[in-house]
């Protein structure tokens, strides 16, 4: 702890990157995960190509991906897009289940009661079934999130990794305080971020809470 | 990686494929043990007393921020090299999901068939291990198998640590830049993970009820 | 005017859901589809709002083929309540209410008055418009698919199934409701149910459909009672088939005089004898005794149901139930004036029966 | 193919310095100093340390995503000629001038050497009676080797080892950098050898044994600013050369021992300090 | 018996579910519990087998207080139904039924051997014994639920509406079969319903509840029809009562001779007559015509329920639905044995009130 106070300066800096990396696959992959679960919620053929291939994407193991990115994406070595692009499929495989587990649990009843009043497809998903998915869906980015801060410091190993550069350091001179402070960094930081999305989730689904 | 993956000099001695995955699947195998064993009674109790559920969802996405490659380097800084570090490591990613998988599972229950249970007269202990741990199991199943394949794909930082595991070869590969072997290694382990993932399925094929199987599968109705 | 042609629905399984169902729904009125589970209620129901097609057949709404209409504008001028009312979760019962005519392109503060004053209509407090659905009673959940599905207005309401998520008591008061919205809107009504006393309550006409999908028959409720079709209906319509087509029945009865007393007079009673309050309502009967004695509470022989002069199934039951087997008539203020006998609401009925009103 | 050779060779130009170092600390903390000491000379400076081992961080000097970062001269001609037979301070220094490729160069190397060296236990040492890599020939095959994995590949690794000395290790281990790694894995004789760096405060403090190369397959090892030509202007050149004067491998030894010291300074902080008392 | 003495249950959220309730259970009888939702039946039901303990009073099975007994030995002495039968997903429908054996220590194959024993006796082929219970139907899970209650032979039973979740057909049946089995077995059985009808026909005794818990009346159900103990009574009981009592009369009706005729005889027909099949099996009635007729199916008059001899309901059913107004008497084998008239069973009604039989 008193590291971090006696080193604000650098512990501020890794954050940011730390922040900048986690944040930006959570939103891109996000974005990308949910056309992708709509078509899984719809078609089989899609669920049976989809699931598996995220399943499978979600076990090429970190740093593999990271460092192979740049050869696929054609960006510098130290760019971050190296480190967001692996992050952001990551994200993309961890969401695609969740989007579409939550968006076939939406009742069957409310969305042929939505069809029989005259919603067109387009209108009804963003009007119904996406709002009735959002619980599930924030459960699932809330774990998406937690996860991809927790990775980033993996990117440590091609020198981009926000704490995580912090715990090559640390280890590399015997230093338990620093890696003990990175540490602090993910763990406060995911928690904060989860509970950001948890009170945004709360916000946008007032009804969640109305049961009796 | 073709020619690095099929050179029959990497598949011999004690470097060899066969090695590096059996240490893989060690290591694999035995995280998930010890995690199971930690984190089935945590989610088992906690779903069936209904008490301390804030407290699972909160442990979990603790333990889920933690970055393994910080535990890694914390443990091996405390208790130096070996396989100690990794099975800290590896314990503690594979705990969140398997915890969470039990806990949602036991809740998940119909209440009704456990109301039924108490009414026949089982204990608490016959009510969780007769009724809603055997209900349960799709979703433990679920729980254990996301583990599974998030320890086959971080088993690799063993490697980190000096340690075995089909990571020796994504790390070396890295370090010598060598992306024919990095890759070769990180096609392994995703190959492995779906190979666990098989066995599991299969596991819970033969371990699940078939009067849990989704309607359609089993019979009518 | 709703139109079944040769209507048959076969599902991709092989399963034929509806049979050749030919059938015309008249306008202004309330249809009841009723039959067993699976018989395809429902089918039929949901291929008016093409929510389903037709394998083969034609299905004209006012004359016009429902094929030749997009989905989604047909939809819109078919309110369509579904059974377990179906409320959007997430939305306040407001804006449930208010969906279809905002999809129809009402601004905001119309639509909304339009369903602040349907909540109303269906009887449910303004002050629910802002609760969430999961904050209703079923009842009162069910009141509001109805209003949702009344907003824009639709001449044609499709019902399924609406009321079976409630209770007897207020499955009873919903569809009294329903009676009294109809006699004001004059829509005209499909309503789905399996509950043959429901059918017989609300259907100006019932078809009752039998398993596969055949129409067995399709008539009023009376025609159904004293003539069914085939043995299915007529196993299916119940047993109590006569005493409930006197519910159909609004024939004179004669209404003869009854000797009253009241709490506390003297009088010496030979027979049955009706003691009543100052409003001249009753309160019990006292039976025959010997000498005079004074009317108290305690000798008073309580029971029987009321007959207000509706139908000949009241007379009966208020004839049937009375200790003295004389049945009370009472004014709309609760008075008695007389009483019915048993045997004249059976020479009643062979009156009916002679100029032809019970059919058969 | 090398994937990485397809990078982008087009950095936009931007008059700032990127310092990057390696994953040691050694690395990160001259990497400091030279930040330091040009950005207290008003040239714009930032830092992405400790980015990973040499066949990573030199793609990133490649292709423009750092300026500046402090090298050794040996290794790094090894790394951009394998062949180079050249062993000699200078004559490696001149090798290296005219073997990087375009765009890149390096400045003034200083007299501070740091090489990869073999190291044993004292017990080691004792029981096979070593001194040098030569006594350990008869017994390369019983032992277990450890070291870096980019080890096993490099010229002035085992390659170099079999090439010279024709030792051939039972095993090799992958350890990290002459890190806390390497050293744990001597301490518990998990390897009975291993690379080491010869200013590494651990040597001294744990008495492992320096195996001597007297067929110097650990060529010469000066530290020198590997730097983007297009960012050495004469300010930087200069500043960046004084340096390279102040420091020999003394000051190496004194700066590894402060960041090991039981406190933990930061790299900024030894780096701060150094360029305090040496005057810059 | 059970006895439940004073029994109070509040819930922690201060909601007074079952208050001050005295009652009595006798040995051997079905007891129904019936009123509308959340007037306390299934908590006063769980209380019974230690389920949910009461806040205040006592309850005593076969006179020893429940509370001095550990729960999971109580349980397995009485068998429980629950609403939706409340199965086990996991196992299969015999091992489901002998749940309660083996829990009491029973091997594994007496256990089974009982279990299919009793599928057979709720009715189920003993095939289904392999199935899992998402492989039934409604109205088997419920016989199942049924069975697996009956599976240790207990002497008490509490059933929470366990005929609910399924159609009004499928009901009967399984109403049937429960009174069937109680004939055979003779248990004391608590059985929770909101269905006033179900409550009738299945209850030796019905408790009324109203809401907040107050036990409104404790009677038979003639008794309660005959005689409801206040207006929530009169109303919950609902209409119809003077006619529903005479499902509970039994008493003699006269039959009367009746004119029958076969398909194409050749007959003068001056009043109504009965044609029937060779078996003497009505078809249907003629109605007086002028002159010599041959009897053909199309003149026929068809409906008209029969009466079998069972109820007074029956009767005056068969007489009212009938278009001769006589009511065809049958006998087992469905042939003709007479007619009843309507004036008859009044008459019936009448006697049976002056001999007491029906209440008050
Ligand atoms: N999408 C479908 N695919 C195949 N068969 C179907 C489908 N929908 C309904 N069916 C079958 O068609 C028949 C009629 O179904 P329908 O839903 O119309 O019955 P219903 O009369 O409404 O029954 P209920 O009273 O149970 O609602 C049933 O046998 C049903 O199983
Ligand atoms: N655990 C509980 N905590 C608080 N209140 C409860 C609880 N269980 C039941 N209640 C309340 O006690 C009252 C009686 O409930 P109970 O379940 O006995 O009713 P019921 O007669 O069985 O109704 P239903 O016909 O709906 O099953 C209700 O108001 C209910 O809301
Ligand atoms: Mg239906
Ligand atoms: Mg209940």
């Amino acid at each position: 702890m008193t590291w971090i106070f006696e080193n604000w300066e650098r512990f501020w800096e890794v954050t940011e990157v730390h922040l900048r990396l986690s944040v930006v696959p959570v939103l891109i992959g996000f974005a990308l995960s949910i056309p992708l679960g709509w078509f899984a919620s719809r078609s089989a053929t899609a669920r049976a190509v989809l699931f598996p291939l995220a399943n499978v994407l979600f076990t090429i193991p970190s740093i593999a991906l990271i460092v192979i990115t740049p050869v696929l994406v054609g960006v510098k070595i130290l760019d971050e897009i190296n480190v967001i692009v692996p992050l952001t499929i990551y994200t993309v495989a961890l969401m695609v289940r969740s989007v579409a587990d939550a968006l076939s649990a939406v009742p069957g009843h409310v969305t042929a009661a939505a069809n029989a009043m005259g919603f067109r497809p387009l209108r009804r998903f963003f009007v119904v079934d996406f709002p009735l998915a959002l619980p599930v869906t924030i459960a699932g980015l809330r774990v998406a999130t937690v996860s991809n801060i927790s990775m980033v410091s993996v990117g440590a190993l091609v020198g981009l990794g926000g704490y995580g550069q912090l715990f090559t350091e640390g280890y590399q001179t015997d230093n338990s305080a620093k890696v003990f402070a990175g540490l602090i960094g993910t763990v406060v930081l995911a928690a904060l971020a989860d509970g950001l999305l948890l009170l945004v989730g709360r916000a946008l689904t007032p009804w969640a809470r109305a049961g009796r | 990686m073709g020619g690095w993956l099929f050179d029959p000099a990497h598949w011999s001695g004690t470097t060899g494929i066969p090695v590096r995955l059996l240490e893989h699947l060690g290591y694999t195998l035995t995280t998930l043990l010890i995690a199971a064993v930690i984190a089935i009674p945590l989610g088992a109790f906690v779903g069936h007393t209904g008490k301390g559920g804030f407290l699972v969802v909160g442990l979990s996405n603790v333990l889920r921020a933690l970055p393994t490659t910080a535990v890694l380097i914390l443990v091996v800084l405390w208790a130096g090299l070996g396989d100690f570090p990794v099975y800290v490591a590896l314990v503690l990613l594979a705990i969140p999901p398997i915890m969470a998988g039990t806990y949602a599972g036991i809740r998940a229950v119909d209440p009704v068939a456990v109301d039924a249970a108490r009414g026949v007269g089982m204990r608490e202990w016959g009510v969780l291990a007769n009724v809603e741990i055997p209900n349960a199991l799709p979703l433990i199943y679920g729980g254990f198998r996301g583990a599974a394949l998030q320890v086959v794909a971080t088993a690799t930082i063993a490697a980190y640590t000096g340690a075995g595991g089909l990571g020796r070869f994504v790390f070396d590969g890295l370090a010598l830049q060598e992306f024919g072997q990095m890759l070769a290694g990180a096609v392994l382990v995703a190959l492995l993970a779906v190979l666990v993932d098989l066995g599991f399925a299969g596991l819970q094929r033969l371990t699940v009820s078939p009067g849990l199987r989704p309607v359609g599968t089993g019979g009518k109705r | 005017m709703i139109e079944f042609r040769a209507v048959t629905k076969r599902f991709e399984d092989g399963t034929i859901a509806v049979d050749e169902l030919d059938l015309t729904v008249e306008a202004g009125t309330i249809t009841v589809f009723v039959g067993p589970s699976g018989c395809g209620k429902t089918t039929s129901l949901r291929m008016v709002n093409r929510m389903i097609d037709p394998t083969s057949g034609t299905i004209l709404v006012d004359g016009k083929d429902v094929l030749t209409v997009d989905p989604p504008t047909l939809r819109r001028g078919i309110g369509y309540v579904i059974q377990q009312a179906g409320l959007f979760p997430h939305r306040t019962v407001l804006d449930n209410v208010a969906t279809v005519p905002l999809l129809s392109g009402w601004d905001k503060r119309k639509a909304r008055t339009r369903a602040a004053e349907l909540l109303e209509r269906v009887g449910l407090d303004p002050a629910f418009g802002k609760r969430y659905p999961a904050q209703l009673s079923g009842g009162q959940q069910q009141r509001v698919g109805v209003a949702r599905a009344l907003a824009a207005d639709p001449p044609v309401l499709l019902m399924d199934e609406p009321f079976s998520a409630v209770d007897p008591v207020v499955r009873e008061d919903l569809q009294n409701e329903l009676l009294r919205l109809q006699a004001e809107l004059d829509k005209t009504i499909v309503f789905v149910t399996h509950d043959i006393d429901e059918a017989l309550k609300l259907g100006e006409r019932v078809a009752v459909f039998q398993t596969g999908g055949h129409l067995a028959q399709y008539a009023k409720p009376t025609e159904l009672l004293a003539a069914p079709a085939n043995d299915f209906v007529a196993s299916f319509v119940g047993r109590d088939r006569g005493y409930r087509t006197l519910t159909f029945l609004h024939a004179d009865v004669p209404v003869h005089p009854v000797t009253t007393a009241k709490l506390g007079e003297r009088i010496t009673v030979s027979d049955w004898t009706l003691v009543v309050d100052d409003e001249n309502r009753p309160k019990g009967w006292l039976s025959g005794v010997d000498g005079e004695i004074e009317v108290a509470e305690k000798d008073l022989i309580s029971g029987g149901s009321l007959y207000d002069g509706s139908t000949l199934r009241g007379a009966l039951d208020a004839a049937l139930s009375s200790p003295s087997a004389l049945g009370v008539v009472i004014d709309d203020v609760g008075a008695v004036t007389g009483v019915v006998r048993a045997d004249d609401v059976i020479k009643a009925l062979a009156k009916a029966r002679a100029a032809g009103e019970v059919p058969k | 193919g090398d994937p990485l050779t397809g990078g982008n060779n087009n950095p936009a130009p931007t008059d700032t310095i990127v310092v990057g170092s390696a994953n040691f600390p050694e690395s990160t903390v001259l990497a400091e100093i030279y930040a330091q000491a040009l950005a207290a000379k008003g040239v714009k400076v930032s830092k992405k340390l400790n980015i990973g081992n040499r066949e990573l961080y030199f793609k990133g000097v490649q292709d423009g995503s750092i300026d500046l970062i402090p090298e050794y001269s040996g290794v790094l001609l090894k790394h951009v000629n394998k062949e180079a037979p050249e062993v000699g301070s200078e004559e490696v220094y001149a090798a290296l001038k005219k073997a990087l490729p375009q765009g890149l160069t390096v400045l003034d190397k200083s007299a501070a050497e740091d090489k990869d060296a073999v190291v044993v236990t004292k017990q080691i040492a004792a029981q096979y009676s070593l001194k040098s890599i030569d006594d350990l020939v008869p017994y390369c095959k019983e032992l277990v080797f450890g070291g870096p994995p980019e080890f096993q590949n490099r010229p002035d690794g085992l390659p170099g080892l079999k090439a010279k000395y024709n030792c051939e290790f039972k095993e090799f281990k992958s350890l990290d950098v002459g890190g806390p790694l390497t050293v744990a894995g001597l301490k518990d004789n998990t390897v009975q050898a291993a690379d080491l760096f010869t200013t590494d405060s651990a040597i001294k403090a744990n008495e492992f044994v320096v195996l001597e190369d007297p067929k110097n397959v650990f060529a010469a090892q000066n530290v020198l600013p590997l730097i983007n030509e297009k960012k050495a202007s004469q300010q930087v050149r200069d500043t960046l050369n004084a340096i390279s004067k102040k420091i020999d491998t003394k000051t190496l030894l004194d700066l590894n021992q402060k960041l090991a010291s039981p406190d933990k300074p930061e790299p900024e902080k030894v780096a701060k300090e150094w360029l305090a008392s040496a005057g810059i």
